[in-house]
């Protein structure tokens, strides 16, 4: 495995945005511990502006770095900007991830975008979210 | 900082002493023993007094040791080249599912080649039933191997028992002893084996030194083939120093196996009981009693592995999440699944392999460091959080 | 008195600047590569630069080199490995006469499984004919394997028009440059080839670290399984210091090679013309023009070779007979069999490689000291008397 | 191979008996050049005792040592009990052979034996010695 960059350890070792938001607008788990990492992402709303990011996460050092990365870039983003950040977009943040490790920040953008899809749910409406392809443990992109 | 390593299963550091022996054959003393001037005869006395501290280790013959460079290289030889050398008499081989990859692997490669391989489950402790050994066996049976000590779990096998069977049934039993030799104490007629792997960089000594013992009279192909070497078993000119290395960790490990054994054990029970002690929901895996002094690996639920090895090193402390030779892939360990640990609960699993170089206070530092990095990563955890949710709810 | 080593080929000593460099990595950063906390991170970053080196003096990417033990270890899992891994394509494999053993048995042992190998012949000088290997190609063909240079006779061999034939057909080549890398240049794409082994003792590095270079995409099955060290190709923890060493011994070769060249040869040739100068009957095996720098092959008529080795090592000299990997066994060299050397005068064969610690006093102390041995050992044999008794009739 | 004692390596640097006989009663020549090995043994016999022996030989350490120890065993005995001097004698006399060179003390007694065959030729008489197995080369005994 090629090593963490000082970014990524930055953020595993002093996570942002860690804990549970009380009365979130969107809740999205994802991942199984059986593979290792389980993300839970909660997300504040406010007139299609996303106010505020909290996750919890299990898993290894680059799980952790890319929930806390994650979070930094939603928070102020509106709806729709959030919809588009992708999992490069995080990886790239991160300063990059060993390969072996890119299926975190795939998972990343799958947490994201089911606390969306449940973000529209709570509110009744049609979801447009596209969950990204389930593959992300066999991921091998650079 | 204080640092304290706590991952002697991986590899130690190679002892002074070992050195010390070791150097004089770099520059000086370089010859290749298998030239007939004074130079070549230097390095053929120092290879074959090596052999004979080697061969004593485990209390084998001097002419039984044939050294490679490493436990892995040891492991092939021995499956593939006892499966080869006497396919004539049968093609089935029979290993324990906890093998380390350098057995698993060439018997899936044997299995390629037209042998047939039984893989036998252990109980919750990792042990190896000697009657599903013999259960195992039928007439095309040439092969055993289970390992003597898991290097994982730390659980020791019930070779003894084991080797009864198979000498009654006139078939080979090779152990890999890669993760006890050094540790507990190793002897080839104890234990009524055929074959015994086992690796340098384990108990002290250099790395790319190993051995493989074979009994006398049995036959094995070599695997690297073409050199006068090793009595014609393994080519290749001999790596002298490291052998002399091998050579001098041995005679150490013979005189001083008691003494690590009392050494680490009651550090390492200090350990775990510091740890069960400040730590809820825990598991200790392997066997209570019969386990290697120096291996405590343990599972915590909520967490993961590398979660926790990673914020340990940043306190000084290395240890390994599984075993040394996976913790790179992203696999969980194949031993924990054998015993039946629960897989949310194997990605939290860590290995802590003690040596001599560490003190009780070390064990003091690790005792206060670990248990705040667990409850701040099942803070961060989702599991953890649902957990506690169910709890409150049932009261 | 005086000691000159003249065997170079057999293994040379390890440099000073090498053994410096390897020495923080026994007891210091003894870490296991495989290892994810800071220990086994020092150990993984000297291993992967120890990569880059040893892939630049061969003109390789880092990713394309996997470490092994020795050059036999190498030469074995380029031969195996390829040719099975590649098995679907074909089951020819082209190989010359005078490869090394470690060549030459796996190919025997690739026979006995489903294999079908064509050993080439050479010319007088050593030479492997390129149109003998397009004549021998098949449909079925999938690997040669013809070494660079020849460890004995010192021939150079033609290995960019074998390229040429291969890469036009589409077949994998691989050589053995065990014996010339760190003495002349070796480059992977100048020469053209897929897969080339070296090993670091035969040029001022340590024993225990060789490797095989393998070109990207091309396929090849792991001979010792069961790891994920070398990229998953070769398993066995990895032995840091040798690699380390290898490390360096390649970038000081990288940088002197032109050098060494120039040295070695002009005391070989000063040797040589001495020898020549003042022994007759005396003839110079390999060829004239493409042979290593150092390297000098001769046969005396009347004598014998082990009893010339013995005398000259009581007068410090270290040179051996035949090659250093036959040379405790009975047999005569099947390389001076292979050009034509009557079988009587190949028993009486002296292999003598020149390196950098050698010097013009060395030369002309073995120029003074071989001459009256090889009179004293004339003038005991049979052989000699006979030829004397027949020339004086003659007269 | 194992090293050569030091009585091994004294007949080899300073071997006794070296040479030719002038009008030899006796010589011997057994060995090949392809094999490495050639020893041409002479004696010279008075009143039924060898009064001299000498020897030239091609071959390694172990082969001019043989030849060396197997003259000096010879001269002074009688016909008969040249007649009884084994390789094993030889290898004995020297502290012992490497194995892989047993085969030089096998060589140095049938030089003897033919060098007497050759004695009794030259007196015309029908000779009693029995040449030994033609075994040698690939001799592995101990
Ligand atoms: C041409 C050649 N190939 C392979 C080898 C084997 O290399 P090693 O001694 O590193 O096993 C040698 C050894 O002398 C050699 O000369
Ligand atoms: C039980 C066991 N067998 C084999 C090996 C492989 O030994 P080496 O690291 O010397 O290749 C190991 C390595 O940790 C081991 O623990």
């Amino acid at each position: 495995m090629e090593q963490y960059s000082s970014k990524v350890m930055d953020h595993f070792a002093h996570p942002h945005n860690v804990g549970e938001i009380e009365n979130a607008d969107g809740v999205g788990t994802v991942g199984n511990p059986v593979c290792g990492d389980v993300m839970r992402l909660y997300i504040k709303v406010e007139n299609n502006i996303i106010t505020d990011a909290k996750f919890k996460t299990f898993g290894c050092g680059a799980a952790i770095a890319t929930s806390s990365m994650v979070t930094d870039l939603v928070k102020g983003k509106t709806i729709d900007e959030a919809l588009k950040v992708s999992n490069a977009a995080v990886a790239e943040a991160l300063g990059g991830l060993p390969k072996v490790k890119m299926h975190c920040s795939v998972l990343a953008e799958e947490a994201l975008k089911s606390a969306l899809d449940d973000y529209y749910k709570k509110k009744g409406v049609a979801s447009p979210v596209k969950m990204p392809a389930e593959s992300g443990h066999e991921h091998d992109m650079e | 900082m204080r640092t304290v390593y706590l991952d002697h299963a991986a590899t130690t550091p190679v002892h002074p002493k070992v050195l010390e022996a070791m150097l004089p054959y770099f520059s000086g003393k370089f010859g290749n023993p298998s030239n007939l001037h004074d130079i070549g005869r230097e390095a053929k006395n120092a290879v074959e007094e090596a052999r004979a501290k080697t061969a004593a280790l485990v209390g084998a013959a001097p002419g039984e040791i044939y050294f490679t460079s490493s436990g892995a290289e040891s492991n092939n030889f021995a499956l593939k080249g006892l499966a080869q050398a006497n396919s004539q008499k049968g093609k089935h081989i029979i290993v324990s599912q906890i093998e380390h990859f350098s057995i698993l692997h060439p018997a899936k490669t044997l299995e390629k080649s037209g042998f047939t391989v039984t893989y036998l489950p252990t109980d919750k402790e990792g042990l190896v039933n000697p009657d599903d050994v013999a259960k195992a066996i039928t007439k095309d049976t040439i092969l055993v191997s289970v390992m003597h000590a898991n290097n994982e779990i730390g659980t020791i096998e019930p070779i003894e028992a084991i080797s009864k069977i198979t000498r009654e049934k006139g078939i080979l039993f090779h152990t890999d002893a890669v993760a006890s030799t050094g540790w507990i104490p190793v002897n080839v007629e104890t234990l009524g084996v055929d074959a015994l792997s086992f690796s340098g960089h384990q108990f002290y000594g250099p790395k790319g030194a190993a051995a493989l013992f074979v009994r006398k009279g049995v036959r094995i192909k070599p695997q690297i083939e073409g050199g006068i070497q090793e009595d014609g078993r393994r080519a290749g000119t001999e790596n002298v120093p490291a052998l002399v290395g091998l050579g001098k960790a041995a005679e150490l490990a013979a005189a001083e196996v008691g003494n690590r054994m009392r050494y680490t054990s009651q550090l390492r029970d200090k350990l775990q009981k510091g740890l069960q002690d400040r730590i809820e929901d825990m598991v200790i895996n392997g066997h209570p009693v019969s386990r290697l002094p120096h291996n405590l690996n343990v599972s915590f639920w909520y967490v993961e592995g590398e979660s926790m090895l990673l914020f340990l090193n940043m306190e000084g402390i290395s240890v390994s999440s599984g075993s040394a030779c996976t913790s790179r892939s992203l696999k969980s360990s194949h031993v924990l699944t054998c015993i039946g640990t629960d897989a949310a609960v194997a990605n939290g699993t860590l290995l802590m392999t003690l040596g001599m170089g560490n003190s009780a206070e070390d064990i003091d530092y690790v005792i206060e460091k670990l248990p705040p990095i667990v409850q701040r990563l099942r803070e961060m955890s989702p599991l953890y959080e649902d957990m506690m949710k169910k709890k409150a709810a049932a009261r």
